[in-house]
C-alpha cells in the first residue's frame, strides 16, 4: 500500500518553515492510469525522502458524487495541508468543497481556471517534448506515414497528439499522420490492434500515447515514441524517446508556497511545461534498431534548446484530431 | 485493396480468438443448462495470474497453466455455489466476475504498481507463415483448428458431451436415465472455464505481454452475447465472432481512409456491436434456450 | 459417507441469522488475508466498511445518496424480470435517462423550477423508455432475444454519450469532454437540509412503493406476473402476452432513464462518460439478491450504498486499495446467497455404494 | 396392514425377488408413506392402485432412486439394496418409466437410448442404433431411431421410454400410470406388450394405472394405496372391481355420474364449424362442418393424431384457419383469436392442465386469470371478491385446497378442478373440453364428469374431446369421429358402441 508517514499525523495548516507537510491525493481514475501515475510518483518520492506525509485514495470515479464526498471526508478527517488530485469530470464538486475548506490547498488537475481563494489547477503541458518527438519522428520516416494510438480525446491528448504531428510536419511536410481512438483509458488489446491497424496503412513509426502501441511496434520492429513518462524499458530496442510530464516542479512551488503561508489559488500550468522543468523529452534512446542519425539528435535538440530559451513556442491545439491527417 | 483485405481478415483472426475461446466456454456450460456470468471475471482473473505468473517465474508456459488453474478454481467455486447449492445464475456469475476483477486489481496494485511498476513479459510472438492472415499467435491457431472441431466433437459426437445436453435440456431426463447430474455440470462448467482462462490468458501472454486494468475491457460480455446469437450452435456462434471482429479490424482501418477520417470515431467504435445486433434481428428469432436453462435441479 | 442436501421440514428461527453471520465471518476471514497483504487492518477496515458511515449523519445520508441510482436500476430490473423479461440493459436505459436529462438541463436556461425539473425527470424517463423500445419490439414482434439486443446497447449507449461530449456537448469552459453544468431550474432540490439528499431519493422510492403496487395489488400486475410465470397459461387464459411484454420492458426502461434523471439533475449537474459506475449491472444484482421484491431491493440498494461509501472510507483511512472495497463485496454477495440458500437444506449423510 | 397374504411367504412357487421393507418418507409437512411393504417378482405384473396423492409414484421413486425414503431398506434376493441414484436401481436391475415422461424433447430416439450407456469419450450412435433396432424386434416395439422424441405421437414416445428401460437389462420394469396419455388402440397394444414382457422375457412388471379394466385384464396381483399405506394386497383374481374401490376410497362417498338419456336437439347451434381448414406441415383439418346446441355435449372420439389437437387449437385460437368459417350465436367470427373467442363466451380446457396452469400463482389468482379486469377496480384487484369467489368455487366444486396455496402444489385431480371451475365459473355459452380426466383417479374423474354434465344441463354448450372411449361414451349426447382431418361420421350417444364409433376410428363408413 502506499501508506507512509505516521497514520493519523497532521499538519497545522497555518505553520509555516521546514515542518513536514500533509499531502492526500484524490484520484478520479487510478494510479495505474499514467496521468494519476505521475502525480502520485511525485508525491511517493517526496515521501519516501521524508519531506512529506502522503496517503491518497484512488478510482473515486464520477459517479453519484464520490468524488466530493470523498473531498469532504479527506478535509474533514485528515485534514491535511494540501489536497491534490484530478478533477476533470468532478469540477463543479471540487470547487465547492474547496470553498468550504480556505485553510486547505487544493490543487487538482483541472480543464477550468483557478478558484479564489485557495483552487489551484495545474495538468500536463507536455505537447512541447511531444512536438520535438514529432520532429524526430518526421525525420525518421521512411514511408511518411506516423501512427498515432490515442485513449479518449480530451483536450490534454488532443493537444499533445497535434503538437507531435504538428513537430512532424515541420521537418517533413509530406508526413500523414492515421490517429484512433480507443475511447478507453485503459484497453492495451485494443490499442495495440489499432497500432497494427496502422502499421498495415503503411506507418512506420508509432507514437503510443496509450499502453498496447509500443508492444505493437516491437512486435513489428518499428520505432515508436512513449508518452507520460520514460518508456525505454518496455523495449529499449525501439523506443526512440518519451515525452515526459514531472510534478515535482509543481509540487515544490506548492509545498514552498504553503510553507511560507504565501499560497493563493493559481494556474500552474508553467510548473509543467519545459521551461520550469515539468515537461522534458526523455533521453534520445540512440541505441535503438537502425539507430537514430546524429544530425536528428542535433535537429530535436536545436528545437528543445529553442522552446527553452523560450525563442519557440509550441502551438496549443485541443481539437480532436482527424483519423487521417496531411498537411 | 487485397492487402487491406488480408490485413483485415489477419487482425479479425486475432480480434476473434479470446472471444471465440471465452464463446466456447460459454456455450459448453450453456448447453449444461447454466448461465455463467462470471465469463467476464474468469477472463480477468486468468489474464492476470497468468502473466503475474509468467512474470515471477520466467516462463509463459507456466505462466498459462496458471492462469488456467485460476480458471478451473474459478469455476469450481461457480459450480460449487451454483449446482450444488443451486443459488441463482445470475447473482453467482455477477458476484464471481466482481470477485476476480477486484481481487486481480487489488493483487496487481498490491504486488507490481503501488509504486509505479507495471507487470510485463516477453510475450508470446506470431509465427510468421507468409501474409497478414497467416501470421498468428499459437493461440489462435490452437483454437481454430483444435479447439473449434474439438468442441464440436466434444458436444455432437463424445458421450460426455451427449451428456452435457441432456443434462442441460432435461435434467430429471438424464437423471432417470442414471446420468449423474451434478457431476456432468461440473465437467462442463470446468470445460467452459479453461476456455474463458485461454482466451484471458491469450490477451496477456500472447497478444499484449503486459496487464493493466480494465484488460478485458467487456469482452466476456461480447462472448456471452455471441453464444445466444449462435443459438448454442458451435458454427454460428463463429459466425458471429467473425462478424464481430471482421466489423472492428474494418472499423480500425476505415478510420484512416482520409474520406472517413472526420465520421465521429465513436460511430465506428459502436459499429461491431451494431452488426451483432443488426445479424441477430435479420437472422435469429425464437431462441432456443437450453430446456432446463437458469434452473438448477434437486431430486427429492 | 456421502453428503446429501435434503429440504429441511421446519426451520428454526436462528439459522438464519446465524448462518448469515457465518457469511459474514467467511467474508471476514478471506478479505482479512488480502487485507493484511495489502498493509491494512482488517478489524478496521470492517469497522470502516460497514460501520461507521451508519454512525455519522454524513455517512448515514451519503450511503443513501449512493444508493439512490440503485434503487431505481434495482426497480427496474425487478419489475422487467417480473415479467419473464431479461432486461440486462438498464445500463444503457440509464444512460440514455442521463443524455435526455442533460439536453434539457443545457437547454433550458430560463425556465422556472416548477417546470424544469418535472421536464428534466419526463426527459430522462422517457429517452430510458425510448432506448428500451427496439429491443422490446425485436422481442414481442420478431422473437429475438432480449438479453443480447439489451446487453450489447450499453455499450452503444455509452458511446453516444462519448459523441455528444466530444461534439456538441463539449464543455464549452473547459474544453473537457464533460457537458456544461445544467440549469439551477432544473437542479433537483435537496430534501434533507444539510445534506446531498435529493428529490431523486424520494423519486426512486415512490416508484417503488408504485411497483409494488402496481404488481402486487392492481390487476396489471395479475397479468404480468402470470406471463413472467408461465406466458403459456398466461396466453391460454387470453392475456396479452405480447402487450404485457412490450409495456413492462418500456416501463423498465423508463425507471432506469429515471434513475439517469436523477444522478444528472440531483448530483452530477452535468453529464460525463462516468456518470454511471455501472448502476444498471449493480442493478441486476440488486434485484436478484432481492428475489425481485421491490421492498428487498430498496433494502439491498442501500445496503449497497452504505458499503459503497464505507469501502472508499477504509481505502482512505487505512490507505489499502480501494479495489479492496469491491472485492468484500464480492466475497460478501456470494457467501451471502450461499447461506439463504444452505438455510433451506440439511445435510444427510447417505452411504456411499458397496 | 390388510394384507391378504403375509409380505414375503412364497407365491406360487415364485420367490419373491425385491422387497421393500418399512418405507416411510415425508415432504415437509406431508407424509406420503408411511411404513410402507411391498413385494415384487419376476414374471409377475404387479398393479398398484389408488386415488391421487396415494404415494404410489413417490414409492416407485424410492425404488428407482429418484427419493430417498427417511426410513426403510430395500432388499432382492434376500440381499440389501443401496439405491441412491437411478444409476444404482439400474445396476440392480430395475428400470422405470416415469409418470410425465423422461426423455430429452429435442434429441433423436437413439440419443436418448444412448444416453443411459454414453461413456465420457467414445460415443457411437451406430451402434445403438444397431441394439435399437434388434431390441425393438424383440420386444415387438417399433420405433424409428432418428425421429426426433418432439416429433414423435406420445405412444411412441412411450414406447421408446420402454425399450430405453429394456435395453439397459432390467428384469424389473415400473411404468408409472402409463396408459393415463395414451387412445383405445394405443392401450391394447401397449397391454400386449406388458403380458409378452412378462410371459417371454420374465420381467417383472409394477403398473401404475387408475384403470380398473387394465388391471383386470394383465395384472397377477394388485396393491392398493391410501393416505401412504398399503391396505391391500392380493391376486386379481381373488378381489372384485367393487372391493378394490371400495380399499382404495376407504369410507369416502364415490360419486356415479348418470347417464343422461340424449336430450332432443332445440333451437340454432350455438357453435358451428362451416367447412373449417387448416393446412399445416403435418395433419391439419379439412373441411370440418360441426354444430353444438345449448345443453348438449358432443364428443369428439378419434385414434390421436387424427386432427383432434388442431381442432382444439383452433378453436382456443392459436391455430388460425385457412378456409371455412367459425359461427358461434350465428355471428361469423373475423378472425379466430384467443380474444376473439373468449369475448363471443367460448371458453377452453386444454387437454395438458400443466400448461394452462400458472404453478407459482395461488390458486384464488389462478381461478381470476382469465377475467382479472372484472375483479378490480382502476387502481387495485379486488382482492375480498377474489377471495370470495374463490371459496365458492372452492365449495362448489369440492376443491381440496386452500385459496393462497400455489396451484402447484395441488394434486391433478385439484388442479383440474380449479381449471374447470375457472372455466365454469366465467358462464361461457361454448365449453371446449380436451381429455379433462387424464391421469385423473376413479373418483376424481367421475366427479370431474358430474360436473361437466351440470354445466350442458345448465346451458352450457360442451365439445369434449377426449381419447378415452369409455368417457365419451359415457357423457355425450353425440359423438363425432374423427379421421385424417376430417369429420368422417356423427352418431347418437345414447346408441353408439364401441363397435360402431371403432370402425369410424379405423375411417370405415358404410
Ligand atoms: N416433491 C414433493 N414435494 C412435496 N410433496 C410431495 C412431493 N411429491 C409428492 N408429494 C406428496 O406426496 C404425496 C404422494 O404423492 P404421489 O405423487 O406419490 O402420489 P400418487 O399416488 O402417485 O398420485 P397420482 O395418482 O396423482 O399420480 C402427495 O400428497 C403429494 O402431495
Ligand atoms: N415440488 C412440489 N411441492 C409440493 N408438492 C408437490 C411437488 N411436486 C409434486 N407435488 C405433489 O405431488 C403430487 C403428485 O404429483 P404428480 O406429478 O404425480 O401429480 P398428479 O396428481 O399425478 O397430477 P398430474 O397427473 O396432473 O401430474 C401432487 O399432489 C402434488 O401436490
Ligand atoms: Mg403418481
Ligand atoms: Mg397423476
Amino acid at each position: 500500500g502506499g501508506n507512509t508517514g505516521s497514520d493519523e499525523a497532521t499538519t497545522d495548516t497555518a505553520a509555516g518553515g521546514s515542518e513536514v507537510l500533509s499531502v492526500v491525493a484524490a484520484y478520479s481514475s487510478a494510479i495505474e492510469e499514467p496521468w494519476d501515475g505521475v502525480i502520485h510518483e511525485a508525491l511517493q518520492e517526496l515521501a519516501d525522502a521524508g519531506e512529506i506525509t502522503y496517503k491518497y485514495i484512488d478510482k473515486i470515479g464520477y459517479a453519484s458524487g464520490a468524488f466530493e464526498r470523498t473531498l469532504r471526508q479527506i478535509a474533514e478527517e485528515d485534514k491535511p495541508a494540501i489536497i491534490m488530485g484530478d478533477s476533470f469530470g468532478n469540477e463543479e464538486s471540487a470547487r465547492k468543497v474547496a470553498l468550504d475548506y480556505p485553510g486547505i490547498a487544493f490543487v487538482m488537475g483541472s480543464g477550468g481556471g483557478p478558484a479564489e481563494p485557495n483552487f489551484s489547477v495545474f495538468d500536463n503541458w507536455i505537447h512541447e517534448p511531444a512536438y520535438v518527438s514529432g520532429v524526430l519522428a518526421g525525420s525518421l520516416t521512411k514511408t511518411n506515414i506516423l501512427g498515432i494510438v490515442g485513449g479518449i480525446p480530451v483536450p490534454e491528448v488532443n493537444r499533445i497528439v497535434n503538437a507531435f504531428i504538428a513537430g512532424a510536419q515541420s521537418v517533413n511536410p509530406n508526413i500523414q499522420a492515421k490517429v484512433n481512438f480507443i475511447n478507453s483509458w485503459f484497453d492495451p488489446a485494443a490499442a495495440k490492434e489499432a497500432a497494427l491497424s496502422q502499421i498495415s496503412a503503411g506507418a512506420d513509426i508509432l507514437f503510443a500515447e496509450r499502453a498496447g502501441v509500443i508492444e505493437a511496434a516491437a512486435e513489428k520492429g518499428l520505432l515508436v515514441f512513449g508518452n507520460q513518462m520514460d518508456q525505454k524499458a518496455i523495449s529499449p530496442e525501439f523506443v526512440v524517446t518519451s515525452n515526459v510530464w514531472n510534478m515535482r516542479p509543481t509540487v515544490n512551488y506548492i509545498l514552498d508556497q504553503v510553507k511560507a503561508g504565501s499560497y493563493t489559488a493559481q494556474d500552474l500550468k508553467d510548473f509543467s511545461m519545459v521551461a520550469k522543468g515539468g515537461a522534458t523529452l526523455a533521453e534520445i534512446n540512440t541505441g535503438v534498431t537502425g539507430g537514430v542519425p546524429a544530425d536528428v539528435v542535433a535537429k530535436a535538440q536545436a528545437v528543445m534548446d529553442s522552446i527553452k530559451s523560450g525563442v519557440f513556442r509550441v502551438d496549443v491545439n485541443e481539437g480532436i484530431p482527424a483519423g487521417s491527417v496531411t498537411k | 485493396m487485397i492487402e487491406v483485405t488480408q490485413e483485415i481478415i489477419g487482425a479479425s483472426l486475432r480480434i476473434a480468438t479470446p472471444l471465440a475461446l471465452a464463446a466456447l466456454g460459454e456455450l459448453v456450460t450453456e448447453k449444461s443448462g447454466v448461465l455463467n456470468l462470471g465469463v467476464e471475471g474468469i477472463m480477468y482473473g486468468s489474464a492476470f495470474v497468468g502473466i503475474a505468473t509468467a512474470a515471477q517465474t520466467g516462463s509463459l508456459t507456466t505462466g498459462l497453466i496458471a492462469a488456467l488453474v485460476t480458471g478451473a478454481a474459478a469455476g469450481l467455486i461457480f459450480a460449487f455455489l451454483t449446482v450444488t447449492l443451486g443459488v441463482n445464475q445470475h447473482v453467482a456469475g455477477l458476484g464471481l466476475t466482481l470477485f476476480m476483477i477486484s481481487f486481480s486489481n487489488s493483487a496487481n496494485r498490491i504486488m507490481f504498481t503501488a509504486d509505479g511498476g507495471q507487470v510485463s513479459v516477453d510475450p508470446w510472438r506470431p509465427f510468421n507463415f507468409g501474409g497478414p492472415i497467416f501470421s498468428q499467435y499459437w493461440i489462435t491457431y490452437a483454437t481454430f483448428l483444435i479447439i473449434v472441431p474439438l468442441t464440436w466433437w466434444l458436444m455432437r459426437r463424445s458421450g460426455l458431451g451427449l451428456k452435457i445436453r441432456a443434462v442441460g435440456e432435461n435434467p430429471e431426463a438424464a437423471d432417470v436415465a442414471g446420468i449423474n447430474v451434478t457431476k456432468t455440470r461440473y465437467t462442463a462448467i470446468l470445460i467452459g472455464s479453461l476456455y474463458m482462462a485461454a482466451g484471458g490468458a491469450f490477451i496477456t501472454l500472447a497478444f499484449v505481454g503486459s496487464f493493466t486494468i480494465n484488460i478485458i475491457n467487456g469482452r466476456g460480455w461480447v462472448a456471452l452475447a455471441l453464444v445466444i446469437f449462435g443459438r448454442w450452435k458451435i458454427g454460428r456462434l463463429l459466425a458471429g465472432a467473425a462478424l464481430f471482429s471482421l466489423v472492428n479490424a474494418g472499423q480500425l482501418q476505415l478510420r484512416l481512409l482520409p474520406s472517413f477520417s472526420d465520421v465521429p470515431f465513436e460511430i465506428l467504435l459502436a459499429l461491431p456491436y451494431l452488426a451483432v445486433i443488426v445479424g441477430l434481428a435479420v437472422s435469429g428469432r425464437n431462441v432456443p434456450y437450453p430446456g432446463a436453462y437458469l434452473k438448477p435441479y434437486k431430486r427429492h | 459417507m456421502k453428503p446429501r442436501f435434503a429440504l429441511r421440514s421446519s426451520m428454526p428461527w436462528w439459522r438464519g441469522p446465524a448462518l448469515i453471520a457465518a457469511a459474514a465471518i467467511v467474508t471476514f476471514l478471506l478479505s482479512a488475508i488480502v487485507i493484511r497483504w495489502a498493509g491494512g487492518d482488517p478489524i478496521s477496515a470492517f469497522r470502516y466498511m460497514f460501520i461507521s458511515p451508519l454512525q455519522t449523519k454524513f455517512g448515514f445520508t451519503e450511503s443513501i445518496l449512493s444508493a439512490t441510482p440503485l434503487v431505481f436500476t434495482g426497480a427496474a430490473v425487478a419489475i422487467a424480470f417480473r415479467a419473464g423479461y431479461w432486461n440486462i440493459g438498464a445500463e444503457g436505459q440509464l444512460l440514455a435517462g442521463t443524455i435526455g436529462a442533460t439536453w434539457i438541463g443545457i437547454h433550458a436556461e430560463s425556465l422556472p423550477a416548477i417546470i424544469g425539473v418535472p421536464l428534466i425527470l419526463l426527459a430522462g424517463m422517457i429517452c430510458g423508455a425510448l432506448w428500451a423500445l427496439v429491443p422490446a419490439l425485436l422481442r414481442t414482434r420478431l422473437g429475438i432475444d432480449e438479453v443480447v439486443t439489451t446487453l450489447l446497447l450499453n455499450p452503444i449507449a455509452l458511446l453516444i454519450i462519448s459523441g455528444l461530449l466530444n461534439g456538441p456537448w463539449r464543455n464549452s469552459e473547459t474544453g473537457f469532454p464533460d457537458s456544461d453544468v445544467i440549469s439551477k431550474s432544473t437542479q433537483l432540490p435537496i430534501i434533507w437540509p444539510g445534506t446531498r439528499v435529493h428529490l431523486g431519493l424520494a423519486i426512486g422510492v415512490v416508484i417503488i412503493a408504485l411497483c409494488w403496487w402496481y404488481v402486487g395489488k392492481m390487476a396489471g400486475g395479475l397479468k404480468l406476473r402470470a406471463v413472467g410465470m408461465s406466458p403459456g397459461a398466461a396466453r391460454i387464459a387470453g392475456l396479452p402476452v405480447e402487450r404485457t411484454l412490450l409495456i413492462t420492458a418500456l416501463v423498465s426502461g423508463g425507471i432506469a432513464g429515471l434513475g439517469g434523471s436523477s444522478e444528472v439533475a440531483g448530483v452530477a449537474h452535468q453529464l460525463t462518460t462516468g456518470i454511471s459506475s455501472g448502476f444498471g449491472y449493480t442493478g441486476v444484482i440488486v434485484a436478484t439478491l432481492a428475489a425481485l421484491s421491490f421492498i428487498g431491493s430498496l433494502c439491498i440498494a442501500l445496503l449497497f450504498g452504505v458499503i459503497t461509501v464505507g469501502s472508499f472510507s477504509a481505502s482512505r483511512a487505512l490507505q489499502i486499495p480501494s479495489t479492496i472495497g469491491e472485492f468484500v463485496q464480492s466475497v460478501l454477495l456470494l457467501t451471502v446467497v450461499a447461506a439463504l440458500v444452505i438455510q433451506k437444506y440439511r445435510v444427510v449423510w447417505t452411504r456411499g455404494k458397496k | 396392514m390388510n394384507s391378504h397374504e403375509g409380505v414375503g411367504a412364497t407365491h406360487g412357487g415364485t420367490a419373491p425377488s425385491i422387497f421393500l421393507r418399512g418405507i416411510s418418507k415425508a415432504f415437509g409437512e406431508t407424509i406420503a408413506l408411511s411404513d410402507v411393504s411391498l413385494d415384487l417378482r419376476a414374471g409377475e405384473v404387479h398393479a398398484l392402485l389408488g386415488e391421487n396423492g396415494a404415494g404410489k409414484t413417490t414409492l416407485m421413486k424410492i425404488l428407482y432412486g429418484l427419493t430417498q425414503p427417511d426410513t426403510g431398506l430395500i432388499e432382492a434376493d434376500g440381499v440389501q439394496l443401496t439405491i441412491n441414484s437411478p444409476r444404482d436401481a439400474r445396476a440392480a436391475g430395475i428400470g422405470m418409466v416415469t409418470q410425465h415422461f423422461s426423455l430429452v424433447k429435442n434429441m433423436t430416439v437413439v440419443e436418448n437410448i444412448a444416453l443411459a450407456s454414453a461413456s465420457t469419450f467414445s460415443l457411437d450412435l451406430g451402434v445403438v442404433r444397431k441394439e435399437i433396432k434388434a431390441a425393438s424386434e424383440r420386444f415387438g416395439l417399433e420405433v424409428s431411431p432418428d425421429a426426433v422424441i418432439s416429433t414423435l405421437p406420445v405412444a411412441l414416445q412411450q414406447r421408446v421410454e420402454i425399450l430405453k428401460a429394456l435395453m439397459s437389462g432390467c428384469s424389473y420394469l415400473i411404468l408409472d400410470e402409463p396408459t393415463a396419455v395414451l387412445g383405445p388402440q394405443d392401450i391394447d397394444s401397449l397391454l400386449d406388450v406388458i403380458k409378452r414382457l412378462r410371459s417371454e422375457s420374465g420381467i417383472g412388471v409394477v403398473l401404475i394405472s387408475h384403470k380398473m379394466a387394465e388391471i383386470e385384464q394383465v395384472a397377477d396381483r394388485v396393491s392398493v394405496l391410501r393416505r401412504g399405506k398399503v391396505v391391500s394386497s392380493s391376486s386379481v383374481s381373488g378381489i372384485s372391481t367393487q372391493e378394490l374401490i371400495g380399499l382404495m376410497m376407504g369410507t369416502d362417498e364415490v360419486a356415479v355420474a348418470q347417464r343422461r338419456t340424449s336430450k332432443q336437439l332445440v333451437g340454432n347451434p350455438i357453435l358451428a364449424l362451416n367447412g373449417v381448414g387448416v393446412n399445416i406441415e403435418m395433419g391439419g383439418l379439412s373441411e370440418v362442418s360441426l354444430d353444438v346446441h345449448p345443453g348438449e355435449i358432443v364428443g369428439i372420439a378419434g385414434v390421436s393424431g387424427n386432427g383432434q389437437a388442431e381442432l382444439v387449437r383452433v378453436l382456443s385460437g392459436t391455430l388460425a384457419i385457412d378456409k371455412g368459417s367459425i359461427v358461434v350465436e350465428g355471428n361469423t367470427l373475423g378472425k379466430n383469436s384467443p380474444q376473439s373467442l373468449m369475448r363471443a363466451g367460448v371458453g377452453m380446457l386444454g387437454e395438458d392442465r400443466h400448461a394452462s396452469a400458472v404453478h407459482a400463482l395461488q390458486v384464488m389468482e389462478n381461478l381470476v386469470l382469465d377475467c382479472i379486469d372484472s375483479f378490480a377496480t382502476r387502481f387495485q384487484l379486488k382482492q375480498k371478491e377474489i377471495l370470495q369467489h374463490c371459496e365458492s368455487a372452492i365449495a362448489q366444486f369440492e376443491i381440496k385446497t386452500t385459496p393462497k396455496q400455489a396451484l402447484g402444489t395441488l394434486s391433478g385431480g385439484n388442479m383440474q378442478k380449479v381449471l374447470l371451475a375457472r372455466l365454469f365459473s366465467r358462464k361461457p355459452k361454448v365449453a371446449i373440453i380436451s381429455q379433462p380426466t387424464r391421469g385423473l383417479d376413479v373418483m376424481a374423474t367421475r366427479y370431474v364428469r358430474s360436473l361437466i354434465m351440470k354445466a350442458s344441463t345448465e346451458g352450457t354448450a360442451v365439445l369434449l374431446v377426449s381419447e378415452d372411449l369409455d368417457e365419451v361414451l359415457e357423457i355425450a349426447d353425440r359423438v363425432a369421429v374423427m379421421y385424417r382431418g376430417a369429420v368422417i361420421g356423427i352418431v347418437d350417444g345414447s346408441t353408439a358402441t364401441r363397435e360402431t364409433i371403432g370402425q369410424l376410428m379405423a375411417g370405415i363408413t358404410k
